[in-house]
């Protein structure tokens, strides 16, 4: 076997694989954070099956110099944990993949010469130090010491994380990483694996935050007090991280008995004086049609997180993708305003997602949040959040006697009450109502009515976000993204280095910024990319800009894309 | 309290002449004003159908959401604000059909408020379908032949669900109504009232005569603490009892146990919205785990 | 009070108005049948509140020597059958408006001099006959009087109707018609009132479809035998109707608890082997959501019926609109094909819906009927419908041992099999799955089955029904409409007469036909109609053929558009 | 019957080992078997979840459709084709939870299929979150104090519901689990089975020990035609009694009630699509009415 040297790039890749349940996890969580602490930039993505034991699940890390945000296709080091691994990486393994391994375990997955093994015996030693449950330790040992990691910080993390563990099993973890480190500077140099990686010490003290961490923080700092769901992936991470921070933050939190309950518990505690979200995916939002149609009517805001999956029905439970747009931008009977926000990063999550409840709460107006499971399920680490610039405020008003709920102002927004505050009365309803919210057969009101809530739009359209230009301005291609693919298609065109293409993303889909046009026109030429069958984003943009997108990049087998992907469609188009 | 607090002014009423919902209606007036329930503390939460319209003729706040949906939006109303009196009201197709899987969970859940179900064992406002309290035997336009199962019976799957009040009236008798509703308001808990209300127009067959004939008061030594009893009770087909059947006082609301209000009582619109030196700390967590 | 000539057009309209459950219905009834049978054309529509008794209703009955079909502001007879009903249509009423009338009784209502009330003492007289109930027969005799119709006729159209009462019933009934008869012969004879309105024979014998009646015999035709649905107004009707004539055509009905109920029923009954069908409205059809990703998935046939009415959420639900048509084109998360269809006829109403299972049938997709109140109430005559023509084919297989539900074809249809039919196995699975329906996480099958789902959308254009020209081919300016404004525009295109101006009607929205845009090649100028807000066919337009159309009637009151109002705003335009 | 005429052959069963799942896939080939069902007459329905992953382990025809909606497809499936024997399958939180509606009416509408409702007090599939018969205290990531309410009683509620078959039975037990599931396959009319299942991943309290100790069968002399008694034995909270609780005979069926087979035997796909005759009579009879 040759020996490997690993990029000269300022990048590694490392991907473990292996059932579910076996604790890839933990690998995964123990690795990002000592690399971090180490002063690596961080990245980690996972695709799974929809099963809790067993089948072949993997999760890229990727260690750099500089930062790294997206998934890439390449493994220069795999560690397989279970059988059946490298065969389901097949397509992604090269001669040059180291993989770390058991080599007699691994071999006969081997069909091709690609495969490069290192041969460790993890078993044997984890069973050596009294019980195989050490393997895993023992692996991020030998990356560590592959990478010639500081041995302090590894054990002073194991010895915190395992605080709540006995004395003796934070000894024998300790020392299965120090086997492993051994190992892994063994081979570092030994010549056989070598790795030219330096750290940089910005990393050092940054938070590591994952796309559901992001919403959930942003949901915290726009104010939320309330959510309701049911259960259903890839959304749940949002709820039970704002469940376990329930205390701290006042929210209350409910499990509810199905969807329909959740959207309209979301809207009876908007009523009543909460900041109130609901998360859910494709299914689970498509139970809430007719609760979104009644923010419509009652003009109550509501935040609605969506984490998209593969459709339609079921689907891949478990799998990414972006093909909700145009069901969310259309679901409802009837004509009402809507804001859908589409995160791109960890930052846009948190900001976007604060952002959301004070739209909301001003607009009177059903704002998404709408991410995917990709999105939700990375992490990266990135600076911090910075706090300083936000400032909720209640668009909530005190009522008089006179109040009226749905008060004709000249904007379309009436003030707000709630019950219980003030001496008014607020009365809501789903019917067609006159100003006061009682039901009416007036028909002149009822133009009238409508007029009022749509013209809400136009001043909405005076606070969208507009999409983010990365790259010259003077561009001659311009790539067209949204929501999680920021990073993927940023880090391709930073390798394609060419001056004339520049990538538009957009953080809000709708309605869309009044100048967004003249992006379009600039171009001379125009590819979309959507994780999707159908060019969602192009429908929209068709439909509003009467810009028709012709070259397109999509896919939709319930995986992301990677950046090599991106990079060698997109010299199909350029 | 005079109960013309309550009362909306000149307004045109969508019910038909003679139709129990204005029974209903002046009933929830005087035990509201009895219990010196003032109107802007007060919130009647209702669903779609002519028992759901009442809301608007009864001053006061008002949450007329969707068709079956009135439970899930009045538990988050009084989880939000414990202060607040909140009465969901609505028809028994409404609360029984469309929103039969809210009436099971809201049972379970247990929120501090009152259910008022107007059972006119009819679909009312679109024009005479059975309901899930139609009895055996109704005939309407989609049931040609006739309904062919045993109605649903909201007391027996109360008691079934444990639910901590559970009671039934009957429009036609105004005052041992009030004193039912006044109890199921009093009551801390998720409290049932399911109360026998004659659609003049499109049941010709439940009608006042029917209900009187048809119905009887659990009598006055009755224990609504023991729940195979009231099983039983419930279950009684010949004539239906009327009354409090049962009441399990044992049961914690679904405000206590939220969390938020174990420390501080305020509801949760007088409370701070920004929370950042908490979050700046859960944030700064972040670096190191 | 001066004399009135009522038109010298071939064309009367008269208008009922009075409470809920005052016997609207039934005067309606029996007008038109009377009139129908005496050779007349006639046509009907209503406008009602939300309430069972009370409010102000009305019913236009138009009745004409040509076809009348469409919804007109004008008035010829208002008949007020309650207190209120002359200020309900006060905008409506023109001096050349009579009102047959208790004059004391309506005088105070009469605001302005518009009002031409020709005294007719119908209570005095009913109550003379016995009962006020009579009321309403006498003011039919009255019309029957004015008209010339002959007494023969009515009296035994009368003696069929009653046939079931007792004799005496049936004979105050015939008394009261002919007191009302002689009436309105006297005001005839006295110039009071004259109307010029020759019969044609050709309507004798026709045959009076209401849009729900043609729905409903449109399924029948269309081999319907299971409808599962929840009441919703204005979609009841169909449902009625099914359940009415269910056991001639051996068809199960079931209400359901829900709508989600309603729509996995039909789901389960297709995959079992029957034709189902549900109806239902904005509000309930939300409720379907997921049930149609469900269809998208299995690619299980289905057939909704969706009668629109106004929202959001639960809106004015007895009045019409045209607004859920960018909802059904979008519902549901993931991606998938479907079928919109619109009628703008009786005749297409029907036809289409026979059609609509079949399309369902052939091509495994969710097929829509969508109408609107306005559509569903209204009815008129016509000659017949053809069935020589309806040939239902099952698509249905035999399956045998290697039977595979999704099998890879080349047009994406996999033989649909169903349980119990064969000695195969049938099995379908919301999740994405294998050819065999079973579940799977082999991702480069889930591309191939997105593919194979997408390509029926293909084949189903090369079946599209094509939009109707009325009209020149070598128009300048062209109307575009869709659904239930057919007759309305086109008979507002007759009274124009402009050779230069012509019709597009779709009667089938989703997908467009391959050859729609040739029709907006050649306008000069393209004007659109529709009965919501933001023009969603217009939206689908430009989303599918690029076109943008700028010049837009639109109207969201809750009411249908008339004829004069369609007049004068295309004179605006043209 | 061999039960082995079920197998799937070679598949990969998703199911963690250990998993209660597994064994009741087992009792239910062995009962099909036993009963001589064969795989082309019978349709598994099934919402989503791990226990409604089953069907897609037994050779048979199979409809796994939405998240809670096992019960309107599998009644409708019935009603087509009555000769089709249907099991709907799936777990607590798919037919109590998210499709707790469909249950109640579903009990009501009384369709002749059995529905096994795989009861591991736990939501597998989506990481073991509360479900609604999880006991109270029950800690979950999202019930980060524990469950506070009590459990959804599924027994007690559909025997206040009139079911026609209501039985309860234990994966551990694997003889007795059969004969519930024979009777229940046999009986005339909608049959509940709620089989305990342990969910070795995501519920470490209800394990088979848990249940070994907490359950109990109701005794041979048991008479399950008393509803009232039912009522009461549905409702032991110590020990919780195994085995068949109530029969109703005396409730027609789904089928027998839609009106198409009072004549016609046949299941709708093996009659005419075409109706034209009839349907130009009635068109016809438009001319005069
Ligand atoms: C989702 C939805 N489905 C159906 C309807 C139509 N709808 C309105 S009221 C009603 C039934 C009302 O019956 P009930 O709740 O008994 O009230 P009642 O009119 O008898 O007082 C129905 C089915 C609706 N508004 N929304
Ligand atoms: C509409 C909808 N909401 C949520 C989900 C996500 N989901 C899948 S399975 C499941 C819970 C499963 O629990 P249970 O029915 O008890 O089955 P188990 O996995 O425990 O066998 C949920 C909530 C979904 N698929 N569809
Ligand atoms: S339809 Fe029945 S329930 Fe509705 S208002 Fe009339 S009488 Fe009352
Ligand atoms: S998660 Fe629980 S129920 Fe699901 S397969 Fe694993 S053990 Fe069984
Ligand atoms: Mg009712
Ligand atoms: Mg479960």
């Amino acid at each position: 076997m040759n020996n490997s040297n690993i990029n000269e790039m300022n990048d590694l890749s490392i991907v473990l694989c292996g059932e579910a349940g076996q604790g890839i996890q933990t690998v995964e969580q123990i690795l990002t954070r000592v690399m971090k602490l180490s002063g690596f930039n961080v990245f980690a993505t996972k695709e799974y099956m929809s099963r809790i034991r067993g089948g072949a699940n993997s999760t890229e890390i990727r260690i750099a110099s500089r930062r790294v945000s997206a998934f890439v296709d390449q493994i220069d080091i795999l560690i397989p944990l279970s059988q059946g691994a490298i065969k389901h990486l097949e397509k992604r393994i090269t001669p040059q993949t180291v993989i770390l391994a058991e080599k007699s375990a691994f071999e006969k997955e081997c069909l091709s010469d690609k495969c490069n093994i290192i041969n460790i015996p993890f078993n044997q030693m984890a069973t050596d130090l009294g019980s195989p449950i050490y393997a895993n330790i023992i692996a991020i040992g030998a990356v560590s010491g592959l990478l010639g990691l500081d041995l302090q910080i590894i054990n002073q993390f194991l010895q915190q994380r395992f605080s709540t563990k006995e004395e003796e099993v934070i000894r024998k973890n300790i020392e299965a990483a120090e086997k492993g480190y051994t190992i892994g500077v063994e081979l570092s140099r030994s010549g056989k694996v070598r790795i030219g990686l330096p750290p940089s010490s910005q990393a050092k003290d940054e938070i590591i935050l994952s796309g559901f961490e992001a919403v959930a923080l942003g949901a915290i700092a726009g104010g939320c007090n309330f959510i309701s769901s049911y259960p259903m992936s890839p959304s749940t991470g949002v709820w039970i991280f704002l469940t376990q921070h329930s205390k701290e933050f006042d929210i209350i939190t409910e499990q509810t008995e199905d969807e329909i309950s959740a959207i309209n518990m979301a809207i009876g505690a908007w009523y009543a004086g909460a900041r109130g979200m609901v998360t859910t995916s494709g299914g689970g939002f498509a139970l809430m049609v007719e609760g979104l149609s009644l923010t419509g009517m009652l003009e109550t805001p509501v935040v609605i997180h969506l984490g998209q999956r593969p459709g339609p029905a079921t689907g891949l439970p478990t799998r990414t993708e972006q093909a909700d747009l145009g069901f969310v931008l259309h679901a409802g009977h009837g004509e009402f305003p809507r804001i859908i926000l589409t995160p791109g990063t960890m930052e846009d999550a948190f900001y976007l997602s604060q952002k959301a409840f004070d739209l909301a709460d001003k607009f009177q107006v059903p704002v998404f949040i709408l991410t995917d499971q990709y999105f939700l399920d990375s992490y990266y680490n990135l600076p911090s959040l910075n706090l300083s610039d936000i400032k909720n405020q209640s668009h909530v008003v005190r009522t008089n006697k006179e109040y009226k709920r749905y008060l004709m102002t000249e904007n379309g927004i009436s003030p707000r009450g709630i019950p219980g505050y003030g001496e008014g009365l607020v009365s809501v309803d789903s019917d067609e109502h006159d100003e006061e919210g009682h039901i009416t057969e007036d028909l002149d009101l009822r133009t009238k009515m409508v007029d009022k809530r749509l013209k809400k739009l136009e001043l909405i359209k005076e606070e969208t976000i507009p999409p983010e230009l990365i790259g010259n301005e003077s561009y001659q291609t311009l790539i067209i993204g949204w929501g999680s693919t920021y990073h993927t298609i940023k880090e391709a065109l930073d390798i394609l280095g060419r001056e004339d293409v520049s990538f538009l993303h957009f953080k809000q889909v709708y309605p869309l910024h009044p100048n967004t046009s003249d992006y379009f026109k600039k171009a001379r030429k125009v590819i979309i990319v959507e994780n999707n069958a159908t060019s969602q984003l192009g429908g929209l943009i068709k439909l509003y800009l009467g810009f028709e997108i012709q070259d397109k990049i999509l896919k939709y087998n319930g995986l992301p894309f990677s950046v090599e992907e991106i990079l060698e469609k997109l010299k199909n188009f350029i | 309290m005079d109960k013309k607090i309550f009362d909306m002014g000149d307004i045109d009423i969508a019910w038909c002449p003679g139709c129990g919902n204005f029974g209903i209606l002046n009933i929830l007036k005087q035990t509201l004003a009895e219990l010196e329930i003032p109107p802007e503390k007060l919130v009647l939460v209702s669903g779609i159908g002519q028992a759901a319209k009442m809301p608007h003729y009864l001053r006061t706040n008002i949450f007329n959401g969707l068709h079956g949906r009135s439970l899930p939006a009045a538990t988050a109303i009084k989880a939000v604000n414990p202060e607040l009196t909140v009465i969901a009201e609505s028809g028994d197709g409404c609360t029984y059909g469309e929103g039969g899987n809210h009436f099971i969970h809201a049972i379970r859940r247990n929120p501090n408020i009152t259910n008022i179900v107007h059972n006119n064992m009819v679909y009312g406002l679109t024009k005479g379908q059975a309901s899930p309290t139609s009895q055996a035997g109704f005939k309407t336009p989609v049931q040609v032949d006739g309904v062919m199962v045993e109605p649903f019976n909201p007391i027996a799957v109360a008691v079934a669900l444990d639910a901590s009040f559970v009671a039934r009236a009957f429009v036609g008798d105004a005052p041992k109504a009030k004193e039912i509703f006044k109890k199921a308001i009093l009551h801390k808990g998720y409290a049932l009232v399911d109360i026998f209300q004659p659609c003049v127009s499109f049941n010709k067959v439940n009608n006042y005569q029917w209900f009187k004939e048809h119905t009887y008061y659990l009598e006055e030594s009755y224990d609504p603490h023991d729940r195979n009893q009231a099983f039983k009770r419930a279950t009684e087909k010949d004539k239906l009892p009327l009354g409090v059947f049962y009441i399990n006082p044992n049961k914690s609301t679904f405000e206590e146990n939220v969390g938020v209000y174990n420390q501080n009582k305020e509801p949760l619109y007088r409370r701070e919205l920004d929370r950042l030196k908490p979050l700046q700390n859960l944030i700064d967590s972040r670096r190191k785990a």
